[in-house]
């Protein structure tokens, strides 16, 4: 081959690679800088001050004890309904699952909305809950459960249906129960899915804003959740709502690894 | 004592079978894939519930549709290894037996499972993961924890065959073994003959959802059922279309070209079936004299040496295959290419309508 | 769900026997300082405050919340809740002067409403549907048509609150917008007020009203007063509001 | 059996289906109720007004316009990137992959700043957008693909890794160049999991709000979108805004079933 | 002529291969799994670089690590059959086949394919998607894409592994014309030694990642290099330590009991190979009389009749099998328990050091 031919033909050869890891390195780039960028913004002094601020870290306790609650509620509740989802076939499946992805494209001011015409006061199931949620943390929980729920729900049901059914088969053919098949082998099987929309899930939680707002309100130390603080200062203290904003992506960025490599590592 | 009787459609299949086993039995479930074999183990262990269907293990009843009759897999007690084992992979060997332990005491479970892996020569490996087991370890740890919880009935699908043969030979032997001190009826599953007459005290060839033919090995393969069951023991197949000959016998005008006569009775179109020890090879031309009927020109495709005997491929022009001893293959010097005579005697072929 | 609410009271009021009162105001963003100032001085009851946009407020409000007290940015608000029969009497309580911000460090100087004119400038302002964009909107009506025109060709994004608009002026976003005295006093270093021709300052008023089914009535009643006259109006004087505009 | 027994039997063998019926339900009724709730708060007549609203209406399409904008730029780019992730192995693979996650994190607001302290006038890129973005069309494009980007890359990434990678083989060994083998196999042997993906990112692009608002401003016709006017019509006409929230719902509900189903047919 | 060199580590396994393949000729690597089979193809289809190897085809070079040629996998036209085919799911079989004709002209490309699946008596067959196609219709338009292109060398992996008996039979006898026809190199894995002996024209033992031995099937089975190989291929396996005996022969004391003699010389720990039909049964306690030197008490494990032949399994204690006429076996009425004693001659043994 010419050198010009051997030239054309490596070049035939590696442009897609090239175009693969470009539009890997455009993606990476794109979603990073934001993030980065805010750290640039917020000096260290700032990050200081943000944490000394007493609203802020009260907003960061509350964020982190109702997100966790929320996601307690999540695993206990939402990880059987996806079992169920990925093990058993019936009609309106697929309109199930839909249902589940419904919460992601609502604005989440409407949302607020929607989850005050169905439990607030004057709501659907009004009676039921009374004012109990309302302008409460128990609202803040409900909210975020709401928002976040679905990450987890879609995630966990795509690890259970991965798990190889004879598994679950030998279990009951060696005395399980159905409950204890699942509590024994599908969930520790599916480890690591679950972490993952755990993960997911958690991590939208303590991003929630216009739901939490518009159904719990923002009550320092009460309803007011790390979001809510920051939106609150961003009239008032820019510089110190950016740097809490930092806090809250460093802190849920190191949970989202984290949780990534325990889920990998084997249990 | 294992009774089973299933009647259900499944997605395109109509499985519809009735058998029985005795304690310390083992039957030999054999068929093409799809055949229905994995259901029938299913629908005793209680993981598939067919539309009507009987199981009676040592006279409890596990399953009767009529009489609204159906306990639970977990209260079954059957011995299941599974097609590939199933092992759980987030559990030590010694867990994945322990696991069928826990009707005993928590402490006592890890010994009680160690002597079981110690009975299948594995207790080694009692730490390790499913993962970093090899194929034969896997199925001695499977076994072991089929066996864990004293089976009423032992049900195996396709123990061997995520074996390689070096493996393989070795663990069928322990399986009869195994099989044998169980005393529970015991139902196998595999889609290889050989493995079935090997392992089955009889064998019952299954399908399209339905038992064909049942009988001890050697009984199939003298005297299959139908075609099917002739290929699926071995036999070479011809096809053809057969009139009345001379004498009461039977010729048959072979698909392609070349005719054969048959003791055997039969009209329109058939299948005959010779086995490949019956065929001898004489060189072109000239037959050696004697008693066989048949004489077919073929052309040699392959010779294989297994051992002391000798496979040889032929095309008569439909595809057959000779077994001769080392020594008279060398004899006929036969080689690909070589054009010789294929004699049989009509006693030795089998007829059976399409 | 006003019984609902009041049997609620009743309940409530038998706990607060015990301890100190526990006061719910929902107020205006731009309120917060002054108010949180005042809450720490408030003596009957220990308040809880929840700022945000009024309108959102008042959509929590229409779907039944009842915080004890509202006060918005405006009075329009207060005023169509009071008309549902979802709030009490509203009264003014402040006023306000909107400015024209503009970043510290500009690159495209502006020093008088004028310069708003000029092509390329880029200017932020409340949507008209929040109090800050109407109050904008009187302004400039009252301008020449000519300039109202080159001004409003120039407005590149409608906030859907004041906070909006700051940020949008802290990020440099745009050379200029309307927001409130308080605010660019809140924002500190960032911003630079200019000052707008008396003639053409609309009166900027703030109400608050008792939400009805509150559950603490008289707290709230009494939160007001000091709102009008009192520890708050004072706490509103240090935050820079105006007293309350005469006939607002 | 005595028949207290066979009770006591059955009722233990029945706890467990039910109890993970109940689960599904409460997660089902959980999720729907708010949404249902915005349509009973609704009548038809404010579904009618809030389509005869012009900036409604100008709204809506600006969203449509922006999110399938959005949309096509995550199929391009992100569709490869996703591959690339699925297919090879390479260190720092799950810090990459954590890295996509991490937008899900942001409070939208927190992301608008970032956008616009990095791709701001004033940001780390300013130089290189100059002012073509903020509180422009494009500047909406740029705020829905951040925030859309990472569902479309993590569903995507999942469906890659479930291809057979024999199948890849093959396509080389049959004369096609790795560039073929992604267009011609891997991208249609995959079309469910994208469809999916694509699905939910859509999705979130709709209800995008913050993100938005603090990126591009809302200005109508230019950048306001359908979340962005609902939002602005809180105060004035609560009803409305409602209405077009319920039209948001019922577009993108319908949009999320039908790709499902449309991915599950044979293609 | 293909030549392929390798060199490399895939994870655990050290893969150090060389071996070439003459056109026309087929070259069937049999060995257990993980042995490196597949590495070898995927190597000569451009599919796994290999950290030092050569690969040259027609005199056309493919890969060489030292003159850093690396003839992408595209570009290589090598014919390979994968080991569960990978037919394209979401197309049909036509638009597999023509999938890889896009160097025709896209008009022709329907019309060659259908050719090709007729060639293949699928063409019945060409608008079904894979999954609604049996495993046996799968191979052959497998093998149908797989000849699309005219390939320099042909690469089948574990070709018949996905048949069930009953097709796998028809399967081997038309692979065996395709690669006789197709006339390229080929290229054959399969971990079942008569598979291999029955579509190699030689056998290529490979374990651990090297070829053990390499010859036709009839040499391995005759001169086994290794008890692996033995075992391979179907002979008896027994273990022992070998010390010298009378005259020139070796005694041979079984682990478990018993001694044998071999006429070959081997001291030390061993493995004793021969073959099932090298063994002849009698009644316990009295042997035959004969040349037979090694006379073993043995009890009968089990009795499988395979056409004329009967399988004979056997405890010496270690595992043993006999393969006798039925006629004999009936003459000696075995039954499973039965004790008698297993007699084969010295010279029948080989002597394989551990
Ligand atoms: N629960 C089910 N629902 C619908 N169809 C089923 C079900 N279980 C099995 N089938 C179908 O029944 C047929 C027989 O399945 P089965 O697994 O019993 O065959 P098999 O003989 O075990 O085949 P193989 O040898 O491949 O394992 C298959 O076509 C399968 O698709
Ligand atoms: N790309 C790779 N990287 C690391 N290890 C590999 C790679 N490819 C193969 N291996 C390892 O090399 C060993 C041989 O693999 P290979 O597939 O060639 O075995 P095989 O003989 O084909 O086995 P089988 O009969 O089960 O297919 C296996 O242990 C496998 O895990
Ligand atoms: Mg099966
Ligand atoms: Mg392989």
């Amino acid at each position: 081959m010419s050198a010009v031919a051997t030239a054309r033909t490596a070049a035939r050869r590696t442009w897609f690679p090239a175009a693969l890891t470009v539009a890997l390195t455009v993606v990476l780039l794109f979603l990073l800088l934001p993030v980065v960028a805010i750290f640039a913004d917020t000096g260290p002094g700032d990050l200081i001050s943000s944490l000394g601020d007493p609203a802020a870290r009260e907003a960061l306790k509350l964020s982190a004890l109702c997100s966790l609650t929320a996601i307690a509620i999540i695993l206990v509740v939402g990880t059987p309904a996806a079992y169920l989802l990925a093990t058993r076939r019936f009609t309106g499946r697929a309109a199930a699952i839909t249902a589940i992805e419904l919460p992601l494209v609502l604005p989440p001011a409407v949302a607020g909305i929607g989850l005050l015409a169905s439990l607030g006061p004057n709501g659907i199931l009004g009676g039921l809950a009374g004012d109990r949620l309302v302008l409460h943390t128990a609202g803040v929980v409900v909210a975020l459960t709401f928002v976040a729920a679905p990450f987890h729900l879609r995630q966990a049901q795509a690890a259970f249906e991965a798990l190889d059914p004879a598994w679950l088969d030998a279990s009951r053919t060696l005395g399980a129960s159905p409950a204890r098949t699942f509590a024994r082998i599908a969930i520790p099987a599916a480890r690591g899915g679950l972490a993952a929309g755990l993960a997911l899930a958690w991590g939208r939680a303590l991003g929630e804003f216009g739901a939490t707002l518009m159904f719990a309100g923002s009550f320092r130390g009460i309803t007011q959740t790390a979001p809510l603080a920051i939106y609150e200062r961003f009239g008032t203290e820019f510089d110190v709502a950016l740097a809490l904003g930092a806090v809250l992506v460093a802190l849920s960025g190191a949970l989202l690894l984290s949780v990534k490599l325990l889920g990998r590592a084997p249990g | 004592m294992l009774q089973v009787e299933t009647r259900t459609t499944l997605g395109a299949l109509q499985l519809d079978v009735a058998l029985d086993v005795a304690p310390g039995r083992c039957l030999a479930l054999a068929g093409p894939s799809g055949a229905g074999k994995t259901s029938v183990l299913r629908t005793v262990a209680g993981l598939l519930r067919p539309e009507h269907g009987r199981v009676v293990c040592d006279g409890e009843t596990w399953l009767d549709t009529d009489r609204r009759i159906d306990v639970p897999a977990e209260e079954r007690r059957a011995g299941y290894v599974f097609q590939a084992y199933a092992l759980f992979p987030h559990l030590t060997a010694r867990a994945n037996v322990a696991y069928a332990l826990d009707h005993l005491p928590r402490r006592d479970r890890g010994k009680h499972a160690d002597a079981l892996l110690e009975r299948f020569g594995v207790a080694h490996l009692c730490d390790e993961r499913p993962r970093t087991l090899s194929g034969g370890e896997r199925q001695r740890v499977a076994l072991a924890r089929a066996l864990a919880r004293r089976p009423r009935v032992l049900l195996l699908d396709e123990p061997l065959s995520a074996l390689d043969t070096r493996t393989r030979a070795s663990a069928a032997r322990e399986l009869g073994t195994v099989i044998a001190e169980a005393g529970a009826p015991t139902l196998l599953v595999t889609h290889d003959f050989t493995e079935a007459a090997l392992l089955g005290h009889e064998v019952g060839v299954i399908d399209g959802g339905r038992v064909v033919q049942r009988g001890t090995a050697a009984e199939l393969a003298a005297t299959p059922a139908s075609a099917f069951v002739a290929d699926f023991t071995g036999a070479v197949v011809l096809t053809g279309t057969a009139r009345p000959g001379p004498d009461g016998t039977t010729l048959v005008d072979l698909d392609g070209g070349g005719t054969l006569t048959s003791v055997e009775r039969a009209e329109g179109l058939v299948a005959v079936s010779v086995y490949p020890w019956e065929i001898a090879l004489a060189p072109a031309g000239k037959p050696d004299p004697g008693s066989a009927r048949n004489h077919l020109a073929v052309e040699v495709l392959a010779v294989t040496a297994i051992g002391n005997r000798v496979r040889v491929g032929l095309a008569a022009p439909q595809p057959l295959t000779a077994e001769l001893t080392a020594a008279s293959a060398r004899a006929l010097e036969l080689a690909p290419g070589a054009r010789v005579t294929a004699t049989f005697k009509a006693a030795a072929t089998r007829l059976l309508v399409r | 769900g006003e019984d609902r609410g009041q049997s609620a009271t009743s309940t409530r009021q038998d706990a607060a026997s015990t301890e100190r009162p526990t006061l719910t105001v929902s107020a205006a963003t731009s309120l917060k300082r002054a108010f949180e100032t005042y809450g720490e001085r408030f003596g009957q009851a220990k308040a809880r405050f929840s700022f945000a946009g009024s309108d959102e407020l008042a959509a929590q409000i229409r779907q039944g919340l009842t915080p004890d007290v509202f006060a918005s940015a405006n009075t329009t608000l207060p005023d169509e809740l009071n008309k549902a029969g979802l709030v009490e009497q509203p009264r003014t309580f402040a006023g306000n002067r909107l400015v024209l911000a503009v970043p510290k460090d500009a690159d495209t100087p502006i020093e008088r409403l004028d310069d708003l004119a000029k092509p390329g400038t880029t200017i932020a302002i409340g949507a008209e549907t929040v109090p800050v964009g109407a109050y904008t909107r009187k302004v400039l009506d009252r301008l020449p048509r000519a300039q109202r025109a080159a001004i409003l060709k120039n407005v590149r994004s409608e906030e859907p609150d004041v906070g909006g608009v700051v940020g949008k002026l802290t990020q440099g976003a745009v050379d200029a917008g309307f927001v409130y005295t308080t605010d660019v006093a809140a924002a500190g270093a960032g911003l630079r007020e200019i000052r707008l021709p008396d003639a053409l300052q609309p009166d900027v008023a703030y109400g608050v009203a008792v939400v009805k089914g509150a559950k603490e009535p008289e707290a709230a009643r009494a939160f007001v007063e000091g709102l009008i006259a009192g520890a708050g109006q004072t706490a509103l004087r240090d935050a820079g509001f105006l007293p309350p505009p005469a006939g607002g």
